[in-house]
């Protein structure tokens, strides 16, 4: 496949997330976009790595590892994002339990 | 178009069109599940990809822990009805504006890149655990050993939010 | 050696004064000090102008090429001379002045002393400005704490104006900084820079600002007369009689050697603001009532002539606009004595309130009439030594600028004698009655003010011998 | 290195601690011990080679004399203000041995930062950064500002973080890797510019900014400081602002080379011109003083990008003045505010005629806050913008605009001192909640006391630069 | 230093060490002490002024290099020095001003004995230190000085005429002088500034030598003008005269001495002092000559209303002054040298016996309230008599031979001149006489119960010396028509080597033959006396119950022409209100309202811009990602420059 695909379509899934962030109110589904946003740039990172390793290849480098290090970068997002969701989900539940809602609108106690 | 392409398509479709369904479901409990259609889509390219490892972690840590949790979550505040206020018009069209707008500055930007068709984008065998494993543990034992370190700030910050005074 | 003194004995007294938390203590350290300062400086003043010994120097920033270097040249001895003789005055006239946390008002008064001198002694840049801001300091400080009702926004309004225009310098300063030959703040690194004459003009501006606010010049005076109407008098002195001689000294020692093409090129526009606000400040002040606003009005004008008459560029104008700085510093200092007796005495500043105090003050009234005719600066006193030279080098520069500005001398009479006239002529007032004349503490400073006065504006040789001759003018 | 491992040590030793040892005040002194203690091995570092000789971390782990330095300033910054605020952190919640943990994460965090070689460990570093400061943010749990702080931050945090990805991809899509150097040295050859690579440059910028709060970056900065409990505002305000504008610099030192220079400088003083606006202009109005730190401290921030609008020496030597004086001096003046009742400008009427101690140095804070000269503040503000100047003087426009921002920050600055000296208490309230203690004013005119020395003589600061 | 040097620099200084003395001990001196060292110094001063004219009489002068005392402001090339010089015309002026003052002194010393001690000493400090300054002024080597002593006696003006401050009218008056003072300095102070520029010094020979070979220029025409400004502010010309009167307010013997005898006579000294410059410009020469001559007819004018006795005298004096410009104006220096002489002995004269009569009559000075006070002054009544014959030109007495010698100069220059100048002398016989015999002749219209009486003898003995000086005094300026010695009289004589450049480069008027002359003299005396026969026969009579309020023409004249409400609406009003405008309108709303609108406008972008900070976080980051994108749309589509 024409790498270029992989790039428009993480991309194109990269923008919903952001699109997403911007048009939601509920911050948990904000947060899940923002999961989306880097579940994109994951599958960004394994086509460049995929790219590279097959240029490495093409190159002549027999046994290369070029490229590895861009899955490691994405195992090492998700170890990140699992990181993340756990005390994100854990801020989101006491403001829950604060005030009853995930409703972003609703946090404008501090302003100007 | 051999079968990887087709498969590419049809998993493409499915990931672009679950994202879609994931922002404007109105009931977050569907935005889970679309989320995790969309992750399984994503997961599907990194096997064509030849990336098992990671296909394999996707599912399990996002799909399977994470947005499990999101859904506990959801279930626990009992937000699960189209409960959603609408935001202002004016906001939301301005923001779907401003995420279109983006996207196309991004692929105007990546586009003039000129980056060279790569054939064969599955071929190696760098996706594999193996391979992995050992760049993980050799080169990349630094990073690694410092993840322990954001995990531990984690846990400690998940107690300390989440314990009960 | 000895000029690092001329800072650090007023630095370390002021601290000592503070430290010591007794104002009787921090008077007596301060009149010491000052009396210190000036005995040193007289040392120092009787090596001939261009002596090494005239110089001290030590590295301080290396990485910048900022070094800690001092250099005396002939205005400086008598910006510090001015410095040096004032401040012993003052503290002798304010002798008797209670202030509340008076150790701190003491201590205040010799760190600005402290920054004056380094202003006048500073021969590096970046010196220059740390002891421009250091002098600045101390003064809002004493102003906000110890003025009047409306103090606070205005020292703040008069430390806000003052702080733009020395960032606006500092800009230059940076600027100028990174085209030095030899990357230093030296003072002769900076008169080596090479500008094209676009550069000189824009960076003679952002300097000229600063050095402009704080003499003031029309139109950026509207700081000086509420900030000298609700300063504490006895920081009055030091504003109007020594600070805003900064502006002046800058001009000669920093502004002229850098930008010599921009600041003759630039001269009739600023002899043209300074004449404008002569007059302009010239005519409020006839229009004053309050005292001390008359006075910082007057203030206005004789500075206005005095920059006039500096940038002519022009011997005359340039030694009279030197001797007119000490002039002009004494001469102002001893009528705010007056005032400040009359206002602790009265609680009065409006002269309409006044009236008659020379039938109870004759001795106070004497040593004013002396200072009033010293401001208009009559023959034979100080001032008139200076005005006429600075008339003088701005006759030579346009005919026409020197008549009008020697409107002043006319417009000067009608506001000083109307003070004199309603202050302390006619028949007391019952409201804001005096008591007694002057005690003796005032009576001393005025005096040694009105000695110098007649002194100098006898014979006035030891002043041009410490100038010197020309060095900034062409 | 040393400075990595030994605080994330000390935060599992702190972790542990509050196991086992229930007196809070036994807690601070043993944090105060351990940062003291990682504050002399930094600087034994600085002169030596590390204690820790781990030669996988070369890839990932480079660091320089100057990062070591930033390393010491940050350390003992981070030592000042546990003794200053010690009490302060006692009073937010529960768990004190875990604030202090996660301050030792933060440090470890900054630590990577300082060093880091590989856009993987900026990544990492940047997390360890933030993770701990969204639950610092949120540590008083019943408190609906804290928790609103701490969600803001956390979203839009975790929104740069993928905006933050997202350029790091690109950038190694365009460059096939994510060491500096490899990066570096391959931006140098490669013409045309790689659109990619350009873009990846741009995202990570915008990422950064958000980190060090350049506006239009900043809006998370005021909520956040704002709800915040205050010991940790002063906390995110100094060593995390500085390690973040260290870690900016780093970053782009060596890749910034596609845009070598001319439309970088355009995009930087695009931001630094915001960023002092809107810093400084909306400082004006607060009536918080807490709040009105905030802002100052983005003000700030735009000082400090000018070490990345001009990369030269004076730059970095003009964020080591800076670093220090302005953490020093914001530490100091939040840990006064962090134990005062009234956190509006009034707060302070009349503290100069009960506490002169404190209001002095107080003041000496604010004055080198504001950029007065005789305070480390002026220097640093000097430094930055000399900096800016020796790299390019065409931006005159600019550094104007820096120093007219700086005369409006006396705007702001100076309420407090008018507040202290020159207006009267009124009320009977006493001005502190808890009674300080007698060493409290000798610290802070020790604080202060350094703050003129680095003002007065930045040298002793600077000749380690130069060993 | 020659022997005359040592000896002039003792003339000023007695003064100035009577002044200190008396100053400093104002306090501890008794009134007799006061007096005699107030007095004595001045006496001291006549005497070596006297042994200095026989010196110069002898031909030794001071002139130049040899006068310099020590260097007033040097720096590089530009020296000013404090130096003296002293020739024929100083010692005249010296004679004059120290004798005068000696006598004045010496009647001051009775007439102000009412005073408490401090300020009987502060009176005669004053005194001395007008005459320091009057000293230096005449005594002075260069223009410097000159303007040294003209400020100084200007400032001694201003201390007298406001000596009772306690009265604001008078203390008005004194900064009324000193003003308008200041706006004739202004004028010689840019004299100055021409000289230094054009010639490079301000010292009088150099600047005479080298102006005599450059020869006239337009340049010099200015110089003189400006000089002549500074002459019209001193010596009370149009239309700078107003203070004068108002002068009055002093003490009597103090408008005799300042504003009769001496200060006033500055402007004729200056001028008469730069002849040479004056000469090379015969357009001022016109000028000054018109000017003296429009004053000495406008103040007589004045005069002839006046009801108060000093505002008479100061009127006249102003007129006198005039006529001395008019000498000036025409070329005839010595003869306007020889009025201020012969103007000094019965001005001061007059003032003095005014003062006498004042004194007597408890400080009413209202003539409407006097009359018939000859048999209770006889010395007063004598001797003013005399002085009034003098000023009003009656031969043998001295005014008769200066103004006369005015006259036909004038005559010779021009004969409408002589016409309103003779008018001039006619309306002077008449107020004088008027004055005289409303004060002396008639009966006493005063309060019955005070009846006045002698002065004491301090007072007649200035007065009797005085009246024998305007007696005789003009007998050492007989015209050639009397003594026909073609090298004119004993005073031109001596002053001839003053004047000799001067007269020299003036286009010389042929003098009116002698037929002309006898006619003049008889047609000036015989309307004279016939005047002043008029003035006694109407107001011997006078009757304070017959004095209507004055209408018509004599409206205008009892009110001065209303040339101070002139000035006051014309000048003073604009100025306090430009002055108002300035510090109320531009001051406050325009630039103060400017620099605070800088303040108010960031406060107020301020409060609007913490409203970006809307506690959104969606519009947080929709602002952010605008903010990438309007990044990128800059970075990708601005030209790589």
């Amino acid at each position: 496949m024409p790498i270029n695909y992989y790039i428009f379509l993480a991309i194109i899934l990269f923008c919903i997330g952001v699109t997403g962030v911007l048009t939601r109110r509920n911050a948990i589904i904000i947060f899940m976009c923002i999961e989306l946003m880097l579940n994109s740039v994951n599958l960004l990172l394994v086509a460049f790595s995929k790219m590279h390793h097959a240029r490495a290849l093409a190159a002549g480098a027999a046994n290369t590892t070029a490229g590895i290090e861009a899955q490691l970068f994405v195992f090492f997002i998700m170890v990140v994002a699992a990181a993340e969701v756990a005390v994100g989900l854990a801020i989101i539940v006491m403001m829950y339990r604060n005030t009853h809602s995930v409703d972003i609108n609703f946090l404008n106690r501090l302003k100007n | 178009m051999g079968a990887t392409q087709i498969i590419f398509w049809i998993l493409s479709i499915v990931a672009v069109f679950s994202a879609i369904m994931v922002i404007t479901r109105k009931n977050p409990v569907y935005s889970v599940l679309y989320l995790i259609i969309t992750f399984f889509a994503i997961s599907g390219h990194y096997v064509l990809m030849n990336a098992q490892f990671l296909a394999i972690v996707n599912i399990i840590v996002y799909a399977g822990a994470i947005l499990v949790l999101f859904l506990f979550v959801l279930m626990l505040m009992n937000l699960n009805k189209e409960s959603e206020p609408k935001k202002n018009k004016f906001m939301l069209w301005a923001s779907a504006f401003a995420g279109g707008l983006l996207l196309y500055v991004l692929l105007a930007a990546v586009h003039t890149a000129h980056i060279e068709n790569v054939k064969g984008i599955h071929v190696g065998n760098i996706g594999l655990v193996s391979e992995l494993g050992k760049a993980l543990f050799t080169t990349y034992v630094v990073p690694f050993e410092i993840t322990s370190i954001l995990f531990l700030s984690a846990m400690v910050g998940a107690v300390v939010i989440g314990k009960k005074d | 050696m000895f000029l690092v003194l001329l800072i650090v004995i007023p630095l370390i007294a002021g601290i000592v004064a503070i430290a010591s938390q007794s104002a009787a203590i921090a008077k007596i350290v301060g009149l010491v000090a000052s009396l210190a300062t000036l005995g040193v400086l007289l040392n120092v003043l009787c090596i001939p102008n261009g002596s090494e010994a005239l110089a001290y120097s030590k590295l301080w920033i290396g990485s910048l090429g900022a070094n800690f270097s001092l250099l005396l040249d002939g205005p400086g001895k008598i910006a510090t001379l001015l410095t040096a003789v004032s401040f012993p005055i003052i503290f002798i006239a304010s002798w008797n002045n209670g202030y509340k946390y008076g150790h701190q008002f003491w201590g205040l008064m010799l760190l600005a002393m402290a920054g004056l001198m380094g202003v006048f002694l500073a021969n590096d840049m970046l010196l220059f400005y740390f002891f421009w801001e250091l002098a600045l300091i101390p003064t809002y400080f004493l102003c906000s704490i110890w003025g009047g009702e409306k103090r606070i926004q205005v020292s703040f309004k008069f430390f806000i104006y003052t702080f733009v225009g020395s960032v606006l310098m500092l800009i230059g300063i940076i600027s100028l900084y990174g085209k030095t030959p030899d990357a230093s703040f030296s003072w002769k690194s900076f008169t080596q820079v090479a500008l094209t004459a676009k550069e000189q003009l824009f960076y003679f501006w952002l300097f000229f600002v600063a050095f402009a606010i704080k003499m003031p010049i029309f139109p950026l005076h509207t700081w000086q007369p509420d900030a000298y109407e609700q300063s504490p008098t006895t920081v009055t002195m030091v504003l109007s009689g020594i600070m805003v001689k900064m502006g002046l000294f800058a001009v000669i020692r920093w502004l002229f050697p850098i930008f010599p093409e921009a600041s003759s090129q630039m001269a009739g526009i600023v002899i043209t603001l300074s004449i404008i606000g002569v007059i302009y400040a010239s005519l409020i002040a006839i229009r004053q009532d309050d005292i001390k606003r008359l006075i910082a009005y007057s203030s206005i004008a004789h500075i206005g002539i005095m920059a006039a008459a500096l940038f002519t560029k022009n011997n005359m104008g340039y030694e009279g606009a030197v001797i007119q700085m000490f002039s002009h510093g004494i001469n102002i200092i001893g009528l705010w004595i007056v005032v400040d007796y009359i206002e602790h005495q009265t609680g009065v500043r409006k002269m309409s309130e006044l009236g008659g105090l020379a039938q109870k003050a004759p001795n106070l009234t004497i040593l004013f009439i002396v200072l009033a005719f010293a401001n208009v600066s009559l023959p034979l006193t100080n001032a008139f030594i200076g005005e006429f030279l600075m008339f003088n080098g701005i006759f030579q520069y346009s005919v026409c600028a020197a008549v009008v500005a020697c409107l002043s001398i006319i417009l000067g009479a009608v506001y000083t004698l109307g003070l004199a006239q309603k202050t302390f002529y006619g028949e007391p007032k019952s409201l804001a009655a005096i008591k007694s004349d002057a005690p003796l503490n005032v009576i001393v400073a005025l005096s040694l003010i009105v000695v110098m006065i007649i002194a100098f504006g006898v014979y006035p040789k030891p002043l041009f011998n410490l100038i010197g001759l020309v060095t900034g003018a062409n | 290195m040393n400075l990595i491992i030994i605080s994330a040590l000390s935060g599992v030793v702190m972790m542990f601690s509050g196991l086992f040892v229930k007196n809070n005040r036994t807690i601070s002194y043993i944090a105060t011990a351990l940062i003291i203690f990682l504050s002399l091995a930094t600087m034994c570092e600085l002169g030596a080679k590390s204690w820790f000789n781990i030669p996988q971390a070369e890839a990932m782990l480079r660091t320089s004399v100057y990062g070591k330095l930033i390393g010491v300033i940050l350390t003992i910054a981070t030592t000042f203000y546990f003794v200053l605020s010690g009490k302060d952190i006692e009073r937010v919640g529960k768990h004190v041995a875990d604030y202090y943990a996660l301050m030792f994460f933060v440090l470890a965090g900054a630590g990577i930062l300082l060093s880091f070689q590989n856009l993987l460990m900026l990544f990492l570093g940047v997390e360890i950064l933030t993770i701990p400061l969204f639950i610092l943010t949120g540590a008083q749990k019943q408190n609906l500002k804290s928790n609103e702080a701490s969600l803001k931050y956390f979203l839009m945090g975790a929104f740069s973080t993928g905006i933050m990805l997202m350029g790091i991809v690109l950038i190694y899509g365009a460059m096939g890797s994510f060491d500096l150097s490899v990066i570096g040295k391959k931006a140098q050859f490669a013409t045309p510019i790689h659109g990619a690579n350009l873009m990846g440059l741009l995202l990570l910028l915008a990422s950064m900014a958000f980190k060090v709060s350049a506006a239009p970056f900043h809006f998370w900065t005021p909520d956040v400081y704002d709800g915040a409990p205050t010991v940790f505002t002063s906390f995110m305000a100094t060593i995390v602002k500085v390690a973040a504008v260290v870690a900016f610099i780093r970053l782009f030192e060596g890749s910034m080379e596609p845009f070598h220079t001319s439309k970088w400088q355009i995009l930087v003083s695009i931001l630094i011109a915001c960023t002092l606006l809107v810093g400084n202009i909306t400082a004006v109005f607060q009536q918080s003083v807490k709040r009105m730190l905030a802002y100052s401290s983005i003000s700030q921030a735009g000082y400090m990008l000018f070490a990345v609008f001009a990369f030269n020496a004076f730059g970095k030597e003009g964020i080591t003045i800076y670093g220090l004086s302005y953490s020093l001096a914001t530490i100091g003046i939040f840990s006064v505010l962090s134990k005062m009742q009234d956190i509006t400008f009034d707060g302070f009427n009349g503290l100069a005629r009960q506490y002169p101690g404190i209001a002095f140095a107080l003041t000496v804070f604010v004055l080198s806050l504001a950029g007065i000269p005789l305070t480390g503040g002026f220097l640093g503000k000097f430094y930055m913008i000399s900096a800016g100047a020796a790299s390019n003087s065409s931006y005159t426009w600019l550094f104007i605009l820096a120093i007219l921002c700086a005369a409006v920050s006396v705007y702001y600055y100076f309420r407090i001192i008018q507040a202290m000296y020159f207006k009267e208490r009124v009320s009977d309230t006493p001005v502190f909640e808890v009674p300080v203690s007698k060493a409290f004013p000798i610290l802070l005119i020790v604080v202060a006391a350094l703050i003129i020395l680095i003002g007065i003589n930045p040298q002793i600061l600077l000749q380690y630069l130069y060993f | 230093m020659s022997n005359l040097s040592q000896l002039a620099w003792l003339v000023p200084i007695f003064p100035l060490i009577g002044f200190l003395i008396n100053g400093l001990g104002r306090n501890y001196l008794s009134k007799t002490l006061v007096g005699i060292i107030g007095s004595g110094a001045l006496l001291l001063s006549f005497i070596t002024s006297v042994l200095i004219f026989n010196k110069v009489s002898a031909g030794e002068l001071l002139i130049g290099e040899a006068g310099v005392y020590f260097d007033f402001i040097k720096f590089g090339s530009f020296n000013i020095p404090f130096a003296f010089q002293i020739d024929q015309l100083t010692s005249i002026f010296l004679l004059v001003i120290t004798g005068v003052g000696f006598l004045i002194h010496v009647y001051s010393t009775s007439y102000m004995h009412e005073e408490t001690k401090a300020h009987f000493a502060r009176y005669f400090a004053y005194l001395n230190l007008f005459v320091f300054s009057m000293l230096l002024l005449v005594m002075g080597a260069n223009y410097v000085i000159m303007f040294i002593g003209w400020e100084g006696v200007g400032l001694c003006s201003y201390l007298l005429i406001g000596y009772w401050f306690k009265n604001n009218d008078y203390t008005n008056a004194a900064k009324k002088a000193f003003v308008m003072n200041r706006i004739g300095d202004l004028g010689f102070l840019i004299a100055i500034f021409y000289l230094i520029q054009h010639f490079g010094t301000t010292t009088y020979i150099d600047i005479f030598s080298q102006a005599k070979t450059e020869g006239s220029s337009s340049l010099i025409t200015i110089i003189t003008l400006c000089l002549f400004v500074g002459a019209m502010g001193k010596s009370a010309q149009l239309p700078l005269y107003t203070w004068l009167p108002d002068a009055m307010a002093g003490p009597t013997p103090v408008s005799a001495l300042i504003h009769a005898a001496t200060m006033v006579t500055a402007g004729i000294y200056m001028i008469a002092r730069s002849n040479v410059l004056y000469a090379l410009a015969p357009s001022t020469m016109s000028l000054v000559a018109i000017v003296g001559l429009l004053t000495a007819v406008f103040a007589a004018s004045i005069a002839l209303k006046q009801n108060d006795i000093k505002k008479v005298l100061a009127y006249s004096t102003v007129s006198q002054l005039g006529y001395m410009f008019l000498g000036l104006g025409v070329g005839a220096f010595t003869g306007a040298v020889f009025h201020v002489m012969t103007h000094a002995f019965f001005k001061a004269l007059l003032f003095l016996g005014a003062g006498s009569v004042i004194h007597a009559m408890h400080h009413q000075q209202d003539m409407r309230h006097y009359g018939g006070l000859k048999k209770y002054m006889p010395v007063t009544n004598i001797t003013m008599l005399i002085g009034c014959l003098a000023i009003a030109g009656i031969p043998p007495f001295s005014g008769f031979f200066s103004k006369d010698e005015i006259l036909i100069a004038a005559y010779a220059a021009n004969p409408i001149y002589y016409v309103i100048g003779l008018f001039g002398a006619l309306m002077t016989a008449f107020y004088m006489f008027r004055m005289y015999t409303m004060t002396f002749l008639g009966g006493f219209r005063g309060d019955h119960h005070h009846l006045p009486h002698e002065s004491p003898k301090p007072m007649t003995f200035a007065l009797v010396v005085l009246a024998i000086l305007a007696a005789v005094a003009g007998f050492i300026g007989l015209p050639e028509l009397f003594t026909h010695n073609p090298e004119g009289h004993k005073l031109a004589n001596y002053l001839a080597p003053v004047f000799k450049d001067g007269e020299a480069l003036l286009a010389k008027h042929a003098h009116p033959d002698h037929t002309t002359e006898w006619i003049l003299l008889a047609v000036s005396v015989g309307l004279i006396v016939a005047v002043i026969l008029w003035a006694v026969k109407t107001y011997k009579v006078y009757k304070l119950e017959n004095d209507a309020e004055p209408q018509g023409f004599s409206k205008i004249l009892a009110n001065k022409w209303y040339v101070d409400e002139i000035y006051d609406a014309v000048i003073i009003k604009p100025i306090l209100a430009i002055g108002d405008f300035f510090g109320k309108v531009i001051e406050t709303k325009g630039i103060d309202k400017a620099v605070n609108g800088v303040g108010k406008a960031i406060n107020f972008g301020s409060r609007k811009f913490r409203y970006l900070q809307s506690g959104n976080v969606g519009n947080y980051i929709l602002i952010m990602i605008v903010a990438i994108i309007i990044l990128v749309r800059i970075l990708f589509y601005l030209p790589m420059s």
